[in-house]
């Protein structure tokens, strides 16, 4: 612990243990359309962080009892494989995976034109199949593209990154060995970035107001990047599937690529998404 | 948890009169219920208290028992944190196993008070790498008129503060004898917000809680730290709201660990 | 063991090592009406022992089937706060708190006119919050005092102690001290004392039919006094709903307590209790 | 557990001939079904027993592991009792986790044998505060046709008198070898009535149990003590009929402790 | 482990420890309709394994999602009971179990003309009261007998035993000592006799393809002695019950036995199994 | 595991397909899909594989824990495997407790590799009677296209072929070194079949899945040994039906072992 407690976590250039900048992720790839059998789904790896997700749905939902008549439901489940983690994870979702789950569903549900599919629910299941720090950042930011792929209409993606404190530094993407730091904070957080509108946040560790300030703006900065390489995964595979003429699903897919395209591109066109905001604002007023 | 169709008939109601600047129940945007706290409830808890907000009551209550360590923390030990949702609060409260809404209330309550270092888990090792003592918080509602966080976290940190540390002989707990108390580094506080149309309101009651789009909690400690956030259903909030409702928080709070 | 062998439980004066008669209860308080959200509620101390009960209902039966279309269904739930106990209770139900709630449920029924609410389900939920001994008998006594709150009509209060033996006598109410005694019995029961019916009968220990026969004498009049604070607590509660004027949960209560206070003070009046019986037997006759 | 309809129209012609003084069954209000007991049936069972009682039928074994005593009681070993109550049994007995009957029937049991201080527990410990046995005793109903209580008791008890106990080398049981009998002290056996009208019936068969507003077990000893009461169901019963009860149990029950 | 090498499990007289021929089984005795609430049961002894077994339904499958429209389902519950192994038995049903149930389930599904009962379910329950390895072959083979003790109509009987290797010896039936044997392997054999039809097969161990040729006709030697003891128990049965005079239950019964018996004994006459056999498949043309 | 309904429509032209000899998907009886195996894939996996069986795609993992002998094998570790039929690979696959289905391809899985003694158990113990390591594999389908049996079988099996073996220090694992690589004795293969009417073809696709009314798995060694049979399904086989099965899994199973 004495030895930890001296260890450089960022050197004098501004460098991590890794090589990374403080603003830096660590690389990022992602892969939509990569499941079969799924309505829509996505391969994101992060680091060493690996996650695959799938989208079924919408479709019944079940048990009858919890069907919305006013909109879908969203039910996500964020789970490790047992070989994920250093110490090997029990099956049986534990009291993590369930808050975990919880969020993620919650920060994807205003992105999601829900009202179009009443009675309903869309199921996300997000299996994280190799972690180091950052892997709710990485199933949310898939199921998003997930989302998109499966060519269910949204208002924007969701992308997710996590931001902190490491030797008084405020640094994105944390990995393990730097959440292991005597000071560290972890914030993880997800934006729709168009909006700017925040739909997860937590954070563990004693942060400062400035220094949540601070962390904000570097996590914006980091979500644009990111978001980026969610649209470029969206359009390779769009191109893939034009390609490969599968036209019935691609319908409604392109309008969602599209969707995300333009938001990003003419963000500043903000009485469109003014709109939207009202679009769904009423749709929630009904539900309410 | 199933919801009460009359009070979400009340929501629309809570929405207008927020647009017009007005609680619905005449409080301002950053006033508190007000709170009450009882101590010294149980004897066989090593620490209890009943947190009274408004009308939303809370009752927690802490034991310690022993465990072994974690391998990669050897002179450590923890706490854990358990929240009930019984039919005493509400008579939309189910039976059963815990449910999701129960273990996030337990976890951003644990989050608040791990981060914070409130507790020095060194405190709490017996024997280096084999023995440490576990201390068990559990929180159980008893009356539900919105904001169980807050009026969770407050009972916990008030229960935690006046936890008695238990007597350890021959590797076992000597029953109804005492080491001293656990004294708290910190007393982290939760502060819970309704965003409600554009409007953040903190310590929303129940009818508020119907109306909000998103619930948004801040830990805070006495010198001036956030040690936990955490952003609630399916809502959003911005950039504007987390820092208001910081600055809130430390307000408030530092009025309600008075009472502590 | 030995020295506890020798430690004296009653001594020559008659009197328990916390100063007791051997037919004196621990002190007890009774407040109905604490619970805004419940239907009914109850707070009782009983020397250390703490419980809290709500009733919630009667409110249709689910699973639907295990509804009854003759009478409601009585679900009673036992269960003790995690920090109630000296070693930390596992807030999942065990055996012992499965079988408590089967039997107290079971208690109840024949007090109350089960038969008006048909397809229903009425949930009593007891929390125990803090115990020494007893808690059984302080939750039945509580919630019976929870059902007359919630204005369900009921042919009489049940009222529960638990008596036993130590030191070779017969005491009422024994606390934790005294049923680790080497000879220790406890029994607990419960009644409607009207009609002297019992209701809950158990029994742990070795007891002669002489011994049993002492035991419930003591049991009875201790019942008398406890259901005394009940009616007490009731009327309480009564006078301050009028003030409040809250009519409509009172109208249906007012008949409970009265009808409680009648058969209290009338109860030589056995004509009536005979009718009340006759009614019950008739509905019971229905059912089967 | 789910019940018969046509036994349930069966109930009223019960009523009716009890209130004329007449069982259903011709038997006697304080008159056993006949009761056989097989023993030594399952070689891998420490001791075993199969009881019909009438058309009941209860299977029970006895299985010795090895534990760690409570920190209350170092110096003694104990016993864990279940019941199943299996589609064998009834067409009406459910799969699934064990039900609230099946509970309550495991522990009114072990409370007979328990608290009549049948099994000395200090003859169960291997070493003090360290390894005592644990002697499972699990009962299975093959064979329905009420009074399950009397029948697994007697089932049990029988067993428990069977079982041998366990050689024990370095900390581990030695299969198939054994360091003697269990020595039983006393011998508790229950015996259940059934309150039909004002009537009280020892050993209802499942006709009369469909008719019984209320069920009462006592566990009697051969040296004259009760040493478990249990009043089940939602009737109730009187002071008259507790002592009518007692008498009957050590009357019949000194007959039936002659079989074990 | 170097004295337990050494152990001859076959001697030169070719007799296994227990003096048993390689291609002897232990002692078999089955006694059908053992259980008067159950619809059909049967008690198996084999060697010191102790089974009993009971049939109830058909009756409505619940719950009904489950339900199939042209058949009835096979619900098959191996259960061991706690002291029916040398250490304690969790009661809770474990993999092992899980799988039992469902392989020996399915063994008998084409035995029984499911397609008679639409929308129900057939409930057998094996409850192994003593083992010595072999009890799921003593659980099928009982529970053919107590189907065919319920009435239900049948194609044939299901007659499982199973077989192995030790000493590089294939033998018959191996108890617990033999399976322990350095080179044992055990195969579990289940089928309809009249046919050859292999309705259960499992194994463990490394077998080469002759072992498996041989172990076959072994088995199938095996099988046919024990369902000559299945047709004596069901025959006693029925010769009882018309003693007895118990016809309601009889007729149906009658049939089975019958049926049973004719195709074991007129196993030659072909035309009638084929006919059975297109019967069935016309009925599993219909579900698919 | 609901089922789909347009595959079983499907269903009666693949029978009458094969009645003319001919497979739904152009392939010979006993000719498998293509197979790909990635590997190296995760670091926190001790070994790992994602193998591809035409459109199935299975990933097993491998993770080592230190766990007690049994009392009758004081000197071997052991392995435990277990099988996910999770909604990447089906929208019929269903979340919750594993199912049935799950369960018994975990098992065929075990026995193939367990009874093969590919493991040597007793390079796995720590300390004779009091630690050993337990080899964790755990499967998760991800796309199922049909003969999830064989495709769980050759990830497994690849998966274990990669592992290394934690280092161990002060009877605890040391994360991220490992003390050499876990040596395979032998590399079982699992082949399963579907019979279909009277024919019986090798790794069945889902299409076939639906129309066959037997399967059967056979589990295959490099020495000509077979360590493993499943029946599954309602319909049966005959001796014929194995021979033949045996014959082509030895074929089939030498080529796919090359790749692993």
């Amino acid at each position: 612990m004495t030895k930890e407690e001296k260890k450089i976590y960022v050197n004098k250039k501004g460098l991590r243990l890794d090589g990374r900048a403080v603003d830096e992720s660590r690389p990022i790839t992602i892969k939509a359309g990569v499941l079969k059998n799924a309505k829509g789904s996505c391969y994101l790896e992060w680091g060493q962080n690996k996650v695959l997700v799938s989208v079924q749905g919408p479709r019944e939902a079940l048990p009858k009892h919890i069907a919305n008549p006013f909109k879908a439901i969203v039910k996500f489940t964020y789970r490790m494989a047992a070989f994920s983690v250093p110490d090997r994870k029990n099956p049986r979702p534990g009291r993590r995976d369930i808050e975990i789950s919880k969020v993620c569903g919650e920060a994807l549900e205003k992105s999601i034109f829900l009202e179009k599919y009443p009675n309903t629910q869309i199921e996300i299941w997000a299996q994280i199949l190799d972690s180091n720090a950052g892997s709710r950042a990485a199933a949310l930011t898939a199921a998003s593209v997930a989302l998109a792929d499966a060519g269910i209409p949204m208002k924007d993606l969701v992308t997710s990154v996590a931001v902190g404190r490491i030797d008084g530094k405020i640094v994105l993407d944390l990995n393990k060995e730097e959440e292991d730091a005597p000071d560290a904070v972890d914030m993880p957080i997800a934006m729709m970035s168009n909006s700017k509108e925040i739909v997860l946040l937590q954070m563990d560790g004693l942060f400062s107001k400035k220094e949540w300030e601070e962390a904000y703006e570097v996590a914006v900065k980091g979500i644009e990047k990111i978001k980026q390489l969610q649209i470029n995964a969206l359009k390779e595979q769009f191109k893939l599937e034009e390609k490969e003429e599968k036209k019935t699903k691609t319908e409604t897919k392109e309008k969602s690529v599209e969707s995300a395209k333009e938001t990003k591109t003419e963000k500043k066109e903000d009485k469109k998404e003014l709109k939207d905001n009202k679009e769904l604002s009423k749709a929630e007023a009904e539900v309410q | 948890m199933q919801k009460d169709v009359l009070l979400e008939l009340n929501a629309e109601k809570v929405l207008n009169n927020l647009k017009e600047g007005k609680r619905n129940n005449g409080r301002k945007v950053d006033e508190y219920r007000k709170i009450t706290i009882e101590k010294d409830l149980y004897k066989n808890a090593e620490g209890c208290a009943k947190v009274k907000l408004g009308d939303t009551e809370v009752i927690a209550g802490v034991k310690f028992s022993l465990g072994t360590p974690y391998p990669d923390s050897p002179k450590q030990g923890t706490i854990s944190v358990g929240a009930e949702l019984i039919p005493l609060a509400s008579p939309f409260f189910e039976t059963g196993p815990p449910s999701m809404e129960s273990i996030e209330l337990a976890r951003v309550v644990d989050r608040g008070i791990r981060e914070s270092k409130a507790v020095d888990f060194e405190k709490l090792c017996i024997t280096e790498g084999e023995q440490v003592l576990i201390g068990f918080i559990d929180m159980y509602a008893i009356n539900f008129d919105g904001n169980l966080f807050d009026a969770s976290a407050i009972a916990a940190i008030s229960a935690l503060n006046e936890a008695k540390l238990p007597k350890i002989e021959n590797d076992k707990i000597v029953e109804k004898e005492y080491s001293g108390k656990l004294k708290l580094k910190r007393k982290p506080l939760l502060s819970t917000f309704a965003k409600i149309g554009n409007v953040l309101v903190v310590d929303p009651d129940l009818m508020e809680e119907t109306a909000m789009q998103a619930r948004f909690s801040v830990a805070t400690t006495e010198d001036n730290f956030v040690s936990a956030f955490q952003k609630g259903l399916s809502g959003a909030i911005k950039k504007e709201d987390v820092d208001n409702a910081i600055d809130t928080a430390f307000k408030t709070s530092k009025e309600i660990r008075k009472n502590i």
